[in-house]
């Protein structure tokens, strides 16, 4: 079988999911690899969405956060504010899984606005949603989009969600509890942050790319891990289950 | 006491120019039937209020009925940009639209304090990021027993709350279920609370998940099939995710959405 | 993931001595055999957390299992007082009982908090009452936006929280309704959770008001058929208005009560 | 008829809830009443109880306030923060119906310790319950309980709900947003705060009892309005509606 550079970044972004027991699901990408992830991996992942969805088992990907199968399919359903107070904040959640229109070194996240240039008005992004608590209180995150300079960023335009900020110690500065971070994973390959320094650091290429293509399209000077792995192709059965979610 | 009016009325009574309006339901139970109607009267100068300001907002602001918004994402869910929206927020059209931006944990906890009629509300939120720089709603309290600092959100209490349900009683009892979001406590957050249902019914058998709303709770209801409509309500209809789809054509170009609310809004009643 | 226990090992495994437990259950619900295993286990030195202490802890009170009562009411509802606690409070029989003492408004507000692993909650309450004289857990903040003096109240968060529910499936998924008072807070409250239901079932078929707290918030799941008696289970069981008058014969004499549950609680297994 | 002084005592607190849209019940003598006006003066009074309910329609009366019937005739029923936070504490309740243990001239209430004397340990009641929120947000506040001398006292031994405080613009200060207890109901008759000094005044007497009665069952030098009333008595309905209620 052949896939396309998005389906890899789904299938490596479902295979993150081994071992995790309950998954905080934003919309889009995070949203298939999670639901690709109870297809293949981790069939008894729990998928917890905004929309205040505890166990979703939705049979095909939904489009939006609230859609009606995520609510038919929950083991239980709640409201906004209890989804954020009691499950969210309370730390309940092993992995938060968010998108990001633009992220930085140290895996910050921008999904506010951007900047166009002097006398120009700034680009404007849907803004937070549940990123900034996702990001505070799973127990780690992993974040997905797709890898260009453009989105992988030397400053952010805005701070929207704080990833590993400064780098080492600010999360802790900040009193954020869970681990933030742990991966970003692209069309290209996954970047992971360096143990001492916090800087996401290409630590993987999918097959048939370059580190140099990661290099280049990474909007400051990326560093490759000296171990760099290439990902498993995907399977059979992962391209297939992931054909048939959409 | 609920009275049971005309959609036409309620509004005409509830909406007025000026107000801060929450029209709420998180993706499920969206009050598009109420909007229109708003947008029919001409309302304006509103102060929007919703979480996922969602097509229904983007269609409020493009008609000009909006001068801000009080917000937590503003996308087309699934599908991309709401193009009135960021219309509006970078070219000012046709009107500038102030923002009042949070996280989706900050607006559900404002509505919260709003609804408990509390000044605020505490979460362990917004660390690090640069939200609080732009909002004037975000600030910090310190806890009294162990020094920790937290976020504090200021309450939400509009003017108006409009929501959509599935269905009422004579009485004006309200009934909604499935993903019931954040709508209890934006209508216990308001002074007053506008109801559209899919039905009036005798008696409300009690539905696994439902919340209901007492009549003296509520100022009006109104009856509205479909009303949510490319929104849903679980049980009655289903989420017209065509519609989200197509609205990314229809609202990217100014001229075809002005055409578009012509034909499908304005023009009906 | 909850474990589908004996209840006989689910108390040995989740309720050590000097633990802080709550037990609750708003007059529904109260988890009576679960309480009876803690006392034939012969845990003592606890904390017992509870907004309606009830004939559940004037039965534990009164067997010196506890040290220290956190509560905002205890009567013997529609009845009387109960005379386990006002014996250990006034007397110090068969030990001293240390008390904090709450409003409902602030005890619900408590688990909120610890609910949501918030060192604190906020609420309108407590004015010109000299309850906070008397407890540590009382104190005050400032609204940030508005200035308004608001009372604050310490988050309860349980070693361990019982309580008991209609019903669970074979994952450990528990199902309760009818009133659900604060049950959901105080098992979210705390570090460990023990739940007594009437029965396991396949399939949690969705019920009216039902709460669903996910196997993966719970440690332990025991069948406890009336486990909830003279209290109830909604749908299963009548609450035992009777027994509740008798207690009140029973328990105001210290032998008789000690017969009693020799009789009643100690010789049963 | 003949009646009892506990019967005059709950007719004139139920005729009391005459124009009451919601009321919050307390359990014993409050929940008696408040269930007789709504079989009498006030059939579409919406009953709250702290256990949860919205709009309860008991057919008997309940012991407690979590009986079953309050759950299965209600129009909703709420979680116990819920009921104290967004219906409460927000202002929706126009009376709250409470009972007392002492009660003292501007209508605060002890419901928590007596002072048994020197050397002797205090005596233990209850506790607040709902009461100190109760008596703060709702509409008004009445409060029932028997006439004596022990329960009408000159000092609280303790304050667990404020009536009106120190007497005039009291509540004001202490920022209660409620009216508070606007008359306590007793067997012996029916005492409001005066309008200038907010100090309990005798303004009715029940049929058979004489103000000097009144007076000697009150703990402190009880005005007697100059306007004295003499309630009416009981109906047959309402005696009949009381009996079959319990």
């Amino acid at each position: 079988m052949t896939w396309t550079p998005d389906e890899l970044m789904t299938v490596n972004a479902a295979r993150a999911l081994a071992g995790a027991r309950t998954c905080f699901v934003g919309i889009g990408l995070p949203s298939a690899a999670a639901n690709l992830a109870r297809r293949t991996i981790e069939p008894g992942l729990v998928l917890i969405y905004e929309s205040g969805t505890l166990g979703s088992k939705p049979s095909r990907l939904p489009l939006s956060i609230g859609d009606g199968e995520l609510a038919d399919t929950a083991d239980a359903v709640v409201s906004v504010p209890e989804i954020f107070n009691y499950w969210l904040q309370a730390g309940r959640i092993d992995v938060g899984f968010l998108g990001a229109a633009q992220v930085d070194r140290y895996a910050n996240v921008n999904t506010t606005v951007i900047d166009r240039g002097p006398g120009r008005p700034e680009g404007r992004l849907p803004g937070a949603g549940g990123a900034p608590e996702i990001a505070a209180s799973c127990g780690k995150v992993f974040l997905v989009l797709r890898h260009s300079t453009r989105n992988l960023v030397g400053t952010l335009d805005f701070v929207t969600t704080v990833g590993h900020g400064d780098g080492p110690g600010s999360r802790e500065r900040l009193g954020l509890p869970g681990a933030g971070p742990v991966a970003v994973i692209t069309d290209l390959g996954i970047m992971r942050p360096d143990p001492v320094t916090a800087e996401l650091t290409l630590t993987d290429v999918h097959p048939g790319v370059s580190p140099e293509q990661a290099v280049a399209a990474t909007g400051w000077p990326l560093a490759v891990a000296a171990d760099l792995r290439v990902t498993d192709q995907p399977t059979e059965a992962e391209l297939t289950a992931l054909r048939r979610l959409t | 006491m609920a009275e049971i009016r005309s959609l036409r009325d309620a509004v005409a009574e509830l909406v007025h120019s000026g107000d801060t309006v929450a029209m709420e339901g998180f993706t499920h139970l969206i009050p598009f039937a109420a909007a229109h109607e708003v947008i029919r009267q001409g309302v304006t100068d509103l102060t929007l209020v919703r979480m996922t300001p969602d097509v229904i907002y983007d269609q409020l602001i493009g008609m000009g009925a909006a001068r801000k918004l009080v917000f937590s994402w503003g996308g087309n869910p699934g599908v991309g940009s709401l193009h009135r929206f960021r219309d509006a927020v970078e070219n000012g059209w046709p009107r500038p639209l102030e923002l009042d931006e949070h996280s989706h944990a900050g607006m559900a906890n404002r509505y919260v304090a709003g609804a408990s009629r509390l000044p605020f509300a505490v979460l362990r939120g917004y660390r690090g990021s640069d939200l609080p720089s732009r909002s004037e709603t975000i600030s910090t309290v310190v806890c009294p027993f162990t020094g920790e600092e937290l976020a504090a959100v200021a309450a939400i209490n509009p003017d108006v709350t409009v929501i959509h349900a599935q269905r009422a009683d004579r009485e004006g009892n309200v009934q909604l279920w499935g993903l019931v979001g954040v709508q209890k406590e934006a209508a216990l957050a308001a002074s007053r609370v506008l109801v559209t249902v899919e039905e009036i019914v005798d008696d409300l058998t009690p539905a696994p998940g439902a919340v209901v709303l007492p009549s003296w709770a509520v100022d009006a209801v109104a009856v509205a099939p479909n009303g949510a409509h490319p929104s849903y309500a679980a049980g009655y209809t289903v989420r017209d995710n065509d519609f989200y789809q197509a609205w990314d054509a229809i609202s990217r170009d100014r001229d075809t959405f002005l055409g578009w609310m012509r034909e499908t809004v304005l023009a009906a009643s």
